[in-house]
Parts: structure tokens; sequence; C-alpha cells
């Protein structure tokens, strides 16, 4: 069994995972900054 | 501990540990991916072990995240603390996620072995039940208006999941052997050669040190948020 | 508390109570379960354990989101709430009255539904449900319990209390099959839900009164 | 007596009432007045126990623990808690029953349903009920469980002119006796008591 063509396997659970990682991290980082601009605009 | 516990002290805390904690983590994953990379393949799996390495510690994080969510939940419970709440309601979407990902890295994992997208190995079973867990606690939390009220209902479905975890956990496990051999996810995967310990035990901090500065964040801004709408709220007529 | 348990005994069985809804949820699911599968005995009788156990559990969950909603939105249940028992002995008296309307008459029905599988000896079947049933109706009535305040709280519910019911279906499926060792977990399982139910169902019970 | 002392009332982060304080003695009833929405139904439930207050005490004669006062109280609320598939008498005799009323509860029942003039229709179904019907149902109940505490939300709401009477009577009947009561209407109750308006 060599590894070649189960490399496919492999890169896809990398490119899944953190694809799923970057959003999050986004996500949470984009969320804060809006909290905070939000709070800024109304003091 | 408590000391911390007023969202001021928190949010200074907080926001000095979140730069260190997200280089760390980086930093982490730099070198567990280099070493994940540099050790040679599997003689049984080949190239597909290198997995391993990125859905443990994604399984991992899914446990240690419904363990810290229960607790906040029964600090929150117990002593009425609403940064408890907020903390137990900012920790149920990263399980979620983390979840979510050692599902698809297990099954990646398993596809090249057993010619199936989806196989029911016990461990795999078990995170599709703990999905399930958050999915049921995020519902129940946005069904619900009044804000302090959705906190302690919640509180008590975490709790309650808490306890039920390892029994559905030793049921699933029992159930295994009633349909196939020893399941070959094991927690620690098959059996581990030590060149494979370190590269996933890097990677099992840098997913670790990942969560806490998605978590803190998420902590930090409910309570910005929360801030923003009682100011709203104060000047409002 | 054995006031509650024979008005909701009573209230069930009478029209448009929840008795023969979950009796006809299940009779309804055994047949087209063949219809999808096939007429095969041999495979029916080797599925029907499962089926049945799944199909039991699902007619169980359909009458427990009005399990304490009914008296929320009539106000019976600030009176019960006030009176004399606990709200713990309450939900006990609950879950019992649960059981006895629907786990009960699931079990009953259950060896009539064997045979429609081909399956010769239903009595382990019927063992498995009498034992598990209960389990379904303790921790229902937790899910129950939280939902209460919730407009259409019914949709949430096996959302909820799936994953919490993962080890009855287990134990339950299992002892069906006459597994070596299936019985005893189910009925510690069962046990123990129906001994620790009533404390985080009344607990969420309380909160969900000061809504 | 009740005592009610610095309550802080809060509904979804808003301040419904702040630093309240009034006492209810033996035999006396209060009548809350005040707009929808100003906090009356979520003080009743906080009398009752079901809600705890943000700030403050609550207590009756000695006792202030919530589940404990729970037991003294006798609750009308919006909902008259009939169910629509038992008959009047089903629905009474539950309840008396539950609150472990004295042995001879079908007299007792009897009689409260001649108080409110519902004996004639002991054995109809609790749907055919109007809506004053079913509060006269819950009036009778109160009056049979026998608790101290009388809360009671709009209790003449829904009730005609005769029925208005009635409930009066029974309050002050409650309250010579040595009862308190605490009532949340919008119309005069036809009694002599204290007002406290909240805003």
């Amino acid at each position: 069994m060599n590894g070649g063509d189960y490399g496919f396997y492999v890169w896809t659970a990398y490119g899944v995972s953190f694809a799923g990682l970057a959003a999050a991290i986004v996500l949470t980082v984009l969320g804060r900054m809006r909290a905070a601009k939000a709070l800024e605009k109304l003091k | 501990m408590l000391r911390y516990a007023n969202p001021t002290r928190f949010l200074q805390l907080s926001s000095a540990l979140v730069p260190w904690l997200g280089a760390a983590s980086a930093a982490l994953f730099a070198i567990g991916l280099y070493l994940g990379f540099r050790v040679p393949p599997d003689y049984q799996q080949g190239e597909t072990v290198r997995v391993m390495f990125i859905h443990v510690p994604a399984a991992w994080t899914a446990m240690m995240g419904y363990g810290l969510m229960a607790a906040a939940s029964l600090v929150g419970l117990v002593w009425r603390h609403p940064l408890a709440d907020t903390a137990a309601r900012a920790a149920a979407p990263l399980g979620a996620l983390f979840t979510a990902l050692g599902l698809v890295t297990g099954s990646l994992w398993g596809r090249p072995m057993w010619g199936a997208w989806w196989v029911w190995d016990g461990r795999l079973t078990s995170f599709l039940l703990l999905e399930f867990l958050y999915l049921g606690y995020i519902a129940l939390w946005n069904a619900i208006e009044d804000e302090t009220r959705a906190a302690r209902v919640c509180a008590i479905l975490a709790l309650v999941g808490a306890v039920n975890l390892p029994i559905i956990e030793f049921s699933v496990d029992w159930w295994t052997t009633l349909h196939q051999g020893e399941s070959i996810l094991r927690k620690g995967g098959p059996l581990i050669s030590s060149v494979y310990l370190w590269p996933l035990f890097t990677m099992a901090l840098a997913y670790t040190f990942l969560f806490f500065t998605l978590w803190l964040l998420r902590i930090e801004t409910e309570i910005l948020r929360r801030r923003a709408r009682n100011a709203l709220l104060a000047e409002g007529p | 508390m054995s006031a509650i348990l024979f008005r909701d005994v009573r209230l069930a069985a009478r029209a448009g109570g929840s008795a023969m809804l979950a009796l006809a949820f299940f009779a309804a699911v055994a047949t087209l379960v063949p219809l999808g599968v096939g007429a095969d005995l041999r495979l029916l009788a080797k599925i029907a354990p499962g089926v049945l156990w799944v199909a039991a559990v699902l007619a169980a969950l359909l009458a427990l989101d009005r399990l304490f909603q009914a008296d929320f939105e009539d106000g019976s249940l600030d009176v019960v709430a006030l009176a004399p028992p606990s709200l713990e002995a309450t939900a006990f008296a609950k879950i019992a009255a649960h059981w006895l309307t629907t786990g009960l008459p699931l079990t009953l029905l259950s060896p009539l539904l064997a045979v429609m599988f081909g399956l010769e000896t239903s009595g382990a079947l019927f063992v498995s449900l009498l034992i598990g049933t209960p389990a379904v109706s303790a921790i229902g009535a937790i899910g129950a319990g939280l939902t209460l305040s919730i407009r259409r709280g019914g949709l949430i519910l096996p959302l909820i209390v799936l994953p919490l019911l993962a080890p009855a279906v287990i134990f339950g499926a299992g002892a069906a099959q006459e597994v070596a060792g299936a019985l005893p977990l189910l009925a510690a399982f069962s046990l123990v839900a129906c001994v620790l139910s009533p404390f985080a169902t009344a607990a969420a019970v309380r909160l969900n009164l000061g809504s | 007596m009740l005592a009610v002392e610095d309550v802080t009332g809060l509904r979804g982060g808003r301040v419904l009432f702040r630093k309240l304080s009034f006492t209810v003695g033996a035999g006396a009833a209060l009548a809350l007045e005040g707009a929808n929405g100003t906090g009356k139904t979520s003080l009743l439930r906080m009398l009752a126990g079901f809600l705890a207050p943000a700030a403050g005490t609550i207590r009756f004669g000695a006792v202030s623990e919530p589940e404990e006062r729970g037991r003294r109280v006798g609750w009308l609320g919006h909902h008259d808690a009939v169910k629509p598939q038992m008959t009047v008498a089903e629905t009474l005799f539950f309840f008396a029953r539950l609150h472990g009323v004295a042995d001879d509860i079908p007299g007792d029942v009897r009689a409260a349903l001649d108080a409110v003039g519902l004996a004639r229709l002991a054995d109809l179904p609790g749907q055919y009920l109007s809506a004053g019907q079913k509060k006269r149902v819950a009036l009778a109940r109160l009056k049979l469980t026998g608790r101290p505490l009388w809360l009671m939300d709009e209790p003449l709401a829904s009730l005609d002119t005769a029925g208005k009477t009635l409930a009066s009577g029974l309050i002050a009947a409650h309250c010579a006796g040595g009862g308190v009561a605490v009532i949340a209407t919008h119309e005069p109750l036809g009694l002599d008591c204290a007002r406290l308006v909240l805003s």
C-alpha cells in the first residue's frame, strides 16, 4: 500500500480542517472587532 | 478566582492573554505540521496515518470543550455567575466546530482502509452523539428569549449531558464490540510508534491553545456586545 | 402526588389524550417499515428488535412535549407547584403517568407487531421494552421540563433528548436480541434515569416557572 | 402578615420597580394598580415564590424561603387551571386531594360550588364553560384549598356584575377570617383596602 494515491485523503482532511479553523478564527476576530467598534460608537 | 469575575477585570486579563495564546498556538501549529510531515509513512496505513495529527487533537479538544462548558455551566448555575454563563455559551459553537472537524477527519482517515465514507466505529459514533449534544445546547439557547433563564436552562442540559457522556461512551463501546472486533480508531488510534507521538502531542497543544484563544475572544465579544446593548437601553425613552 | 398521577392517566386515556397517539404512531411505523424494506420475513425478523425499539422511543417522545406544556398553558402548573407535593415528586408522578399511558401500552402492543415482522419469540423484545421505556419517559421528561417555556418546544425536544437516549436504544435493542449482558445494563440505566431525572426535571420546571 | 422590603424587580434587564416596600397585615387586602407592563404580575409571581426578586426580601409571617412561602399561597393567575376534558366537580376534587384538604372532600367541593353559584354545573366538562364560569371555578378552588395568602391577578376580569360582587364577597370573607390578599386589578374591588400604584 504505497502512500502515493492515498495522499488525496490526507490533503482533503488537512484542507477541510484548516478551512474550518481559519473560518472560525476570522469570524471570531471580526465579531470581536465589530463589538468593540459598536461600543466605541456609543461612548 | 472571583476577583477576575467582574467583566472589566476579565477583559483586561483576557486581552492581555489572548495575543500570547494566539502566538503560542501558531508556533505549535508550525512545529506540529513540520514534524508531522517529516515522519515516515506508516508501514500499514501509508500516508493516511498523517490524518491522525489533525483527527485526534480535534476530537480531544471537542471533549475538553464539553468539559469546560459543563464546568462553566455549574459555576453559572450554583453561584449565579453571568460571566460563567457567557463562558459556557461561548464554548458551545467552538466545541461543535471541533467535533465536526473530528468527524470529518475521522471519516477521511477511515475511508482508505474500509472503503466507506462513514463507518459505525465506536469513537466516531460517540463524537456524532457529542455533536448532537452541542447542537441541542445551541438550539435550546437560541429558543429561549430571556437570557438569564436561557443560561440556567442550558446549564441544566449541559450538566445532564456531562453526566450522560461517560454512559454514552460506554454504551457505544459496548455496542461496537457487539458488531465488529476492536475498532481500529481506538482513542489513541492504532498502536502508535513513538515517532508519531511528538507531532501528535504538539498538534494537540496547538489545538488546545487555539480553542482557548477563540474562547476568550468570544467571551470578550459577548461582554462588549452586552455593554453596547445596555448603553442603548439606558439611553432609550 | 398520587392525585397528579391519577389525573394525568385519566386525562391521557380520555379522547384527545396521548395514549392512543403513541400506539397509533408505533403501529404506523411497524406497518411502513416492511413496505419500505420489503416483505422478506427473514430480513424483517432480523431487523425487528432494532426497528421496533426505535419506533417505540419515537412514539413515546411524541406525547412528551405536552407533559408540562399543557399544565403550563392553562395555569394548573402554577397551582400544582404551590401544592404540598414538591416539584420533584410531581415530576416523578408525571413520569410515571407518562410511562403508564405510553411506555406500557407500547410494550403490550409489541408482541403483536413482532408477529408482523415474523419474529417468532417476542418475549425478549417485550421484556426489554418493559424495562427500557421508563428510561425514555424519565429522560424525555427532562427535555419536556427544559423546553417548557418555548412556544414550539416540541421541535427541540427530540434533538436534546436523542443523544441522552442512545444508551437506552443500544441496550434495549441488544436485550431484545437476547445479547448477553444487555438486560442488566438496560435495567441499570433505567433505574439511574428514573431516580435522577425528577431532580433535573424539577429544576428545569422551577426555572421556567419564573418566566 | 406579609412584609416586603426594598424589593427590586427586573424583566429582560429592564427595571420594573426598585426598592419597593410595603406590608399587608392579617385580615387586610392590598389592591395593586398600574398600567399594563408595570410589573403587577411579576410582583405577584415574586410574592408566590415563582420569581426571585433581583434584590430585597419578602416574608410572610416568619417564612421567607420561597418554596416554603409558596405553601401558604392561594394562587389565582391569568389562566384558571380548568382542564377542558375534566368536569367542574372533577377539577375541584383533584385540587382538594392535591392540597390534602379535609377528609370530607365531596362535602367541601359542594360547599365551594354553592359559594360561587356553580352547583348546577358540577358535572359539566370544562370545555363548555364560559370565561366567567371558569373564573368562578378558580375562585371555588381558592376557597376550597384554604390558603392564608391569596394572590390574585385581575380576579374581576371576565366576571359579570353578579360575579364581581361574589368575588369581592369571597375576598372580604377571606380577610375577615384573618387571611391576607394582594390583588392586581384595573377596576375598583368594592372593598375598603389599601392601594399601591406601580408606575
